[in-house]
């Protein structure tokens, strides 16, 4: 099929969520729910824990919308986000939330999941020597314990 | 008009309720005017022959005392029935169970362990129990058979009055005999005491609205003598209680502890009692008033302490424990 | 399987009202439990939950306002304390204290009167028949 | 002098030795010892969040065992990290009484029980409550006077709420030791913004944006050095300026200082107790404008 | 001996298809006292009720037990008819074999069983049942109105119009309440002020009314149709008969420097004030903490000043005794104070303000006459946010429900501060918009469309002081993005909340509040003006959060129901009520703390202990109470429980 030449670079396009009953609430789900601690559907959006996150930026998708997925029952597209591992459990999101839950829990969880299937973010043995001099213990530790298994 | 037969018999009871006849002093007198006295084993000497002897339906009354603990008692309690027009529940143990069926919130068992094996003073080193029949050299001898449950006498056989009190005032006695000699009896089922319960004749003063704040055993105050006992903290059966005997124990800074049963249209004076309580504890607080339901010792003891057959439940130990 | 007996005590205004929820929203539970209605859980007397134990209930339920919710006011404050109380009278009766449950209700708890009936009637299920009745 | 049990964890060891030490020799200056726990091992770093992941409370809690050994109900540590991770263990194992025996099954063939009745404090927590800020007001023999501070708790001081020693939005409690110390304390909005954290390891140029942005608002509020009292803050704080510099050709030259190295200062201990070379921003020239070495 | 109807209702299919309606009837008919049963498709229609009253009358009946729906529904329906048919309706008892039995259960054998199982133990209570009268009260026909802001203005004028007095009790100084506060009102914009200003006139004015500013409910005892109340008048130390309103003692006052109420802080009052020009009535009061005079025995400017000699330095509070037949609450609300909010910096950044103090803000006799400036420093504030649900819709940290109106008067303030700085930019922070009512989405959308009002889907983290301005972070959560502004001023929708000391008036009042302490209504939904209590009703915000509109038609229903309360010759109350046997009551007075209504009293003569018929609600609290077996409850006899609790447990031979 031909196509009209154009003279801009077109965006990725956005594909349409295809939700399944099946999917919502399903064995991950409950798993994320057991790990976590916490109940995602107490979440009603208000944003009030994106609005706070100092890592927001750093992230390809919001943390209310990880909520929101999770509800969706599109635990894959958590999973495969960049989100859960610019999250640094610093709690901002969790004390202003109105309704008292916890996203840090959720994003570990998720994380978990994870890194228990041996799907590290990081790679100890991969970390530059310069940089293993230079920081602090305690980053070094918290860096391994969060992002690998 | 013919002086009435009187039995008297005492079972599973200290001898007070006996002794309580004697507690009517020269008006003894006026009993033995009107009555004599064909048995009575604390004062004289039968023989259960003598009663066997007799026709049934000769004693017109019989002054029961005592609950019912053993065969003797229960043999004893059926046997004087049959020679009794009137039979009188003498006493709390014989109308409610009284002290002795305080036992009934342990087992047989526990019981024979502590009197024959764990007390201070015992001296039983193979163990060795009582039992209901001994093979000697001379023959097989019989002792009564002691049973896991203590039982009111009513409820072994039918009774015509209650004469409720631990023992019954003699005052109360007096009014009974009376009665039957002028033959103005109550009908029958009727308990020879007070309608309403002790506190319309307990001295103490109450206030409009009765709080209990803590609660306390008798030996941790020394009530003012003036204030209801209650409001002081101390458990005092008085609301549950049928009156008659005066408020006798308040008077001496005693609270009631329940000897005379519960009012005519209570079936539990336990449970009655303990849902008084809770109404005046202080309530609004639920963690406070749990701390002052927590803090009573004996609980069921000091409800039903003279109560143990006569509740509506038939107190058994832990559930699953045999009977 | 041993079906327990219930009798189970509900307050007009909140538990049985939620009762009459659980019904309307059709939701299904254990057929175990005769309910008596009284106008507020302190209505019943100590003695009525001996009375059931005695005529063979397996477990007696009393059904009342949330506290600070009552119709009455303070009317569950009292039945919580008469039934704390008793609990801990019952096993010298023989009776598992666990056999007398004590619940909040509300109007609109349809969902949790279902929850508490069925654990309850299970929970009997599991504890088996009283040995002295 | 009285005693507290203290855990320098592993950092203070090392890298940040010029916060251990500081505290130490202010603490004894004060008539208090830090105690330094006989037998200690790493606390993980991090409070682990997965219900399931018991193994990681495992090391907290033998931190707390050892301290229930000596007999001690209280165990105090500087490192914010630690604190936070000791602290949330042991609510964690108070408040489920089941998952503490189960850690103790784990702990128990070479220590004893965890009773779970060990308090977990942070020194400041002791500063206020247990010495108090007007007492330590009166043994300041050199006022930091005309010294201008932001105080920088970070995430985890006052984060969650079951772990603040403080107020979660609004924390005084390092303003307030400032102030009594003579100097003046500044506010800060970026007082509990998160510094990036452990993202020094993978991702330097987040952190520095973090903080970035935390350095510029302590200039902006008119704070000359920023306190902190987390050695990983600290690291980001003080470190990174060398990679907000390459990044953005900003020279912000704030100093960074450990709370305690402040105290010691105002208690007259010596320079050498502070240990500025380990700094990247050399303090002393702004502690040297302001006569305070 | 009894002979009692057993009517068994399939209810269409609703119970006959799991109950085995016929069986039930069967079963029952041969049961004790039972001479009559029967089945019929629906018993609560005309037929059914029919073969009720036939049945009444044709076999005598003693009593009556009808097996269907809840007695919620239909206990009235067959307790007429029964009525109709010569029986006492207190007879009469449902049998709830849907609701509870049909409708829950899916096995038909059981829920038949069941079914029997809960027939007999009916036909057990009604064996019990004694024919009872409703107990009839005097009524005095004079209503007290507690609040006087819009909903008590209302239920005050709409009861006195309709010929009966009224005694209407306001605490602050005017009547007024809040909406005396507000500027514009949603959604026609309308002047606040010009519509509220002739009503509390007409209450000044009306001969029915009797109006106490001023002065606070002390004390009610009583019941409904005979309360009797003290009302504290406090000292204004000011001769209120004597007062012409001149005004000039507020003006010479010298001590100015007193912190407003009425404009919620942001401007200074005199210690002698009236809260506001249009106050009614229109004399002031002295405030004694802020008094020279009274501070330091020196000053006494306003007593030289006045001309009539009004200032009474000597003045005492005064109590007031009246007797009303019912009592319509109507306290309204409070806001939940800025400096509640830890992430919104505790109130201590000048330029964050809550919605009255907006409100104030943009009247024009406010204390910027109308102009929009900014607290910390008088400008403009070019750049402003308004962040909804402040506080509310936050069960973690301070209320879990919806303060309903936040959505509406925020879309007002956006617009109105568009019509007053026209280059400035509103923002609006929401979770969702709750805009359901006549023309209020319309309002909402006109904000957004005419005004360009920016409205930010999103909840706000924080907000913080930074230089001159407030720097507020939010999420646009539709975008999925992080949002800050550099904004000049920040107008918190704050929590509307009950008032602060509502438990204290409901301790008084003995009427029951909810978890936050508004007033709980008797029905959510059937019984939404009246309280608990009999003889109260509830007006306005003091119930829930309301907007003028609906405070002004609950107010106007109270007074519905108070007027049809007056429109008897008596009150009529239940029967089902706790008694004494005398005979057996022993006056140890158990049951008094069990009360929550004060109905058991002990008469020291008698030395036993009385049921005060028409205060007892017929809980049974002081029946479980009493432990000489003297007081009993109508129709709920312990003998009815035993009975009923032997059936229940009765082995069914079905």
């Amino acid at each position: 099929m031909a196509n009209a030449p154009l003279n801009y670079t077109p965006v990725e396009t956005n594909d349409t969520l295809q939700l399944s009953g099946d999917r919502i609430g399903d064995r991950i789900f409950l798993k994320i729910e057991e790990l976590s601690g916490e109940k995602v559907f107490r979440c009603m959006q208000c944003g009030s824990c994106s609005a706070g996150c100092p890592m927001h930026d750093r992230m390809d998708i919001a943390p209310n919308q990880i909520w929101k997925l999770l509800q969706m029952g599109e635990h894959e597209k958590v999973k495969n986000s960049e989100s859960i591992w610019a999250c640094l459990s610093c709690f901002t999101c969790g004390v202003r939330c109105p309704k008292g839950i916890d996203l840090a829990k959720v994003m570990e969880a998720v994380r978990q999941l994870l890194v228990r299937k041996r799907l590290d973010r990081v790679d100890g043995n991969k970390i530059p020597k310069e940089i293993l001099e230079e920081v602090p213990q305690i980053a070094l530790i918290s860096c391994l314990r969060k992002q690998s298994g | 008009m013919a002086k009435l037969k009187l039995g008297m018999y005492w079972a599973a009871t200290c001898g007070g309720c006996d002794v309580s006849v004697l507690d009517t002093h020269e008006r003894l007198l006026k009993i033995v005017e009107a009555a004599d006295i064909y048995f009575w084993p604390i004062a004289m000497d039968f023989k259960y022959k003598d009663v066997e002897a007799m026709e049934d339906g000769f004693l017109d009354v019989c002054l029961f005392n005592g609950a019912i603990r053993n065969s003797e008692n229960e043999h004893l309690a059926k046997l004087l029935r049959k020679k009794s027009k009137v039979m009188v529940a003498y006493g709390a143990c014989a109308a409610f169970g009284g002290i002795p069926a305080l036992a009934n919130f342990t087992t047989r068992e526990k019981i024979l362990e502590k009197a024959y094996k764990t007390t201070v003073s015992t001296d039983n080193p193979q163990g060795v129990y009582p039992q209901p029949s001994t093979k000697m050299p001379e023959g097989e001898i019989t002792i009564p058979e002691f049973y896991n449950h203590v039982y009111k006498l009513s409820d072994i056989v039918p009774v015509e009055y209650t004469i409720p009190g631990c023992p019954p005032p003699a005052d109360l006695l007096m009014t009974a005999v009376e009665a039957i000699v002028t033959g103005k009896l109550p009908p029958a089922g009727s308990t020879i005491a007070g309608e309403k319960t002790l506190c319309d004749e307990c001295p103490l003063e109450k206030s409009e609205k009765p709080v209990i704040n803590d609660i306390k055993r008798p030996f941790q105050v020394i009530p003012d003598g003036k204030k209801c006992l209650l409001e002081q903290g101390l458990i005092c059966m008085g609301p549950a209680t049928r009156s008659g005997c005066g408020a006798a124990c308040i008077k001496v800074n005693m609270p009631c502890r329940g000897c005379f049963g519960p009012a005519k249209d209570i079936k539990d004076q336990g449970a009655k009692m303990l849902s008084a309580l809770a109404s005046i504890v202080k309530f609004d607080d639920e963690q406070k008033a749990d701390q002052i339901i927590n803090s009573m010792v004996d609980a069921t003891g000091t409800l039903y302490r003279f109560g143990g057959a006569n509740a509506i439940l038939s107190p058994r130990r832990t559930e699953g424990e045999k009977p | 399987m041993f079906e327990p007996k219930m009798i189970c005590f509900y307050c007009k205004w909140c538990t049985y009202t939620g009762a009459d929820l659980a019904g309307t929203s059709r939701m299904k539970y254990l057929p175990n439990g005769v309910v008596l209605k009284s106008m507020c859980s302190s209505r019943i007397d100590p003695q009525h939950i001996l009375e059931a134990f005695k005529k063979g209930a397996d477990g007696v339920l009393i059904g009342g306002c949330h506290y600070g919710d009552c119709h009455y006011v303070t009317g569950n404050q009292l039945t919580h304390n008469r039934v704390a109380m008793l609990q801990k009278i019952l096993p010298d009766f023989g009776i598992d204290p666990h056999r007398l449950r004590i619940e909040w209700i509300s109007a609109a708890e349809g969902a949790k009167l279902v929850k508490v009936i069925n654990t309850f009637t299970e929970d009997l299920r599991a504890m088996g028949p009283r040995r002295s009745k | 002098m009285n005693k507290i049990s203290y855990y320098p964890g592993c950092t203070l060891s090392n890298t940040a030795k010029n916060f251990d030490l500081s505290a130490r020799e202010s603490m004894k200056a004060l008539g208090w010892e830090l105690d330094e726990l006989p037998r200690w091992n790493c606390c993980g770093t991090v409070y682990s969040l997965a219900s399931d992941n018991l193994i990681n409370h495992v090391a907290p809690i033998r931190l707390l065992v050892h301290t229930q050994e000596l007999g001690r109900d209280k165990l105090t540590t500087l490192c914010s990290m630690c604190y936070h991770t000791l602290k949330m263990s042991n609510l964690m194992v108070q408040k489920d009484r089941d998952k503490l025996e189960k850690i103790n099954f784990f702990t128990k063939d070479k220590d004893a029980e965890y009773k779970g009745r060990v308090e977990v404090l942070h020194l400041l927590e002791i500063l206020k409550n247990d010495i108090g800020f007007a007492n330590i007001k009166e043994k300041i023999s050199r006022p930091l006077k005309g010294l201008k501070l932001a105080s920088y708790y970070g995430c985890l001081l006052t984060r969650p709420k079951a772990a603040a020693i403080d107020d979660v939005e609004m924390p005084t409690i390092m303003g307030d030791l400032i102030n009594s110390l003579g100097a003046q304390a500044v506010y800060d909005p970026c007082l509990t913004e998160c510094c990036g954290s452990y993202h020094t390891v993978m991702d330097q140029e987040v952190v520095a944006d973090k903080a970035e942005r935390i350095i510029s608002s302590a200039i902006k509020n008119g704070a000359e050095a920023i306190v902190t009292s987390c050695p990983l803050c600290f690291f980001n704080l003080d470190e990174r300026q060398k990679n907000i510099l390459e990044k953005t050709g900003k020279a912000y030259d704030l100093p960074i200082l450990y709370f305690t190295q402040l105290l010691a200062l105002g208690l007259g201990l010596g320079p050498e107790v502070c240990k500025f070379d380990l700094h990247h921003i050399d303090p002393r020239p702004l502690l040297k404008a302001k006569s305070i070495i | 001996m009894e002979k009692i109807g057993v009517f068994v209702c399939h209810c269409g299919l609703n119970i006959a298809g799991t109950v085995d309606v016929k069986k039930v009837a069967e079963a029952i008919s041969g049961y004790r006292d039972v001479a009559h049963a029967e089945e019929y498709k629906y018993m609560c229609s005309d037929p059914g009720q029919n073969l009720v009253i036939k049945a009444i009358k044709e076999k005598g009946l003693t009593g009556l037990v009808v097996a269907a729906c809840s007695p919620t529904l239909h206990e009235t329906t067959f307790r007429k008819a029964a009525q109709r048919a010569g029986l006492n309706p207190y007879k009469v008892e449902i049998a709830n074999i849907r609701e509870q039995c049909s409708w829950v259960h899916d096995d038909k054998a059981l829920a038949t069983s069941k079914a029997i199982k809960i027939v007999r133990t009916m036909v057990e209570k009604v064996r019990g049942d004694s024919p009872l009268e409703t107990i009839k009260v005097d009524v005095t026909k004079k209503a007290l109105v507690i609040g006087g802001g819009i909903s008590g203005i209302q239920a005050a004028l709409d009861i006195a119009n309709s010929g009966y007095p009224v005694i209407l009790v306001e605490r602050q100084p005017s009547i007024g309440g809040h909406m005396a506060q507000l500027s514009e009102t949603f959604p026609t914009l309308d002047c606040s002020q010009c519509i509220l200003t002739p009503k509390m006139v007409d209450v000044s004015k009306h001969p029915n009314i009797t109006l106490h500013t001023y002065s606070e409910v002390e004390d009610v005892s009583g019941y409904v149709g005979n309360f009797k109340v003290r009302i504290k008048k406090k000292a204004a130390y000011v001769d209120r008969d004597k007062c012409t309103g001149c005004g000039l003692c507020s003006e010479k006052c010298p001590s100015k420097n007193n912190s407003s109420e009425f404009e919620r802080g942001m401007a200074f009052r005199k210690a002698i004030y009236t809260p506001f020009p249009q106050a009614v009535p229109n004399k002031p009061v002295i405030d004694r903490e802020n008094c020279t005079y009274f501070q330091t025995g020196k000053c006494g400017v306003c007593a030289k000043v006045c001309t009539v000699g009004a200032i009474n330095y000597e003045q005492q509070d005064e109590m007031i005794e009246e007797q009303v037949g019912s009592i319509v609450i109507a306290t309204g609300y409070e806001v939940h104070p800025v400096s509640k909010f830890a992430e919104y910096g505790y109130g201590t950044i000048p330029d964050v303000i809550d919605g009255l103090q907006f409100e104030r803000m943009l009247s024009a006799s406010g204390p910027t006459e109308g102009e929009v400036k900014r607290p910390s420093d008088g400008k403009t504030p070019k750049e402003v946010v308004f962040i909804q649900c402040a506080g509310s819709r936050d069960p973690e940290k301070y209320f879990p429900y919806c303060s309903k109106i936040c959505c509406m008067y925020t879309a007002k303030h956006a617009k109105l501060y568009k019509h007053k700085v026209h280059d400035g930019q509103p923002y609006v922070f929401y979770i969702d918009i709750r805009a359901g009512g006549k023309k209020y989405e319309e309002f909402v959308q006109q904000a957004i469309e005419e005004e360009k009002v920016v409205y930010l889907r999103g909840k706000v983290s924080r907000i913080y002081r930074d230089g001159d301005k407030v720097m507020v972070c939010g999420e646009d959560t539709l975008l999925g993005k992080k949002v800050e502004i550099a904004a000049d001023l920040v107008v918190l929708a704050s929590a509307i909340t009950a008032q602060t000391d509502s438990r204290e008036l409901a301790q008084k009042l003995k009427a029951a509040v909810d978890e936050f302490g508004f007033f709980s209504e008797a029905h959510p939904k059937l019984r939404p003006v009246e309280s608990n209590t009999g003889g109260f009703f509830l007006a306005g915000a003091a119930q829930a959060p309301k907007d003028i509109p609906e405070a002004v038609a609950q107010a106007s229903a109270t007074a519905a129901k108070v007027t049809a309360l007056f429109s008897g010759k008596y009150l009529e109350h239940e029967p089902i009520v706790a008694t004494v046997v005398e005979d057996l009551c022993s006056g140890c007075r158990i049951c008094v703390p069990a009360c929550p209504y004060g109905a058991r009293e002990y008469d020291k003569e008698k030395k036993v202990a009385r049921v005060n018929e028409v205060l007892c609600e017929g809980c049974g609290a002081c029946v479980s109470a009493c432990a000489s077996g003297a007081t009993q409850q109508n129709n709920f006899s312990d003998q009815q429980f035993y009975e009923m609790i032997s059936t229940a447990l009765e082995e069914s031979n079905v």
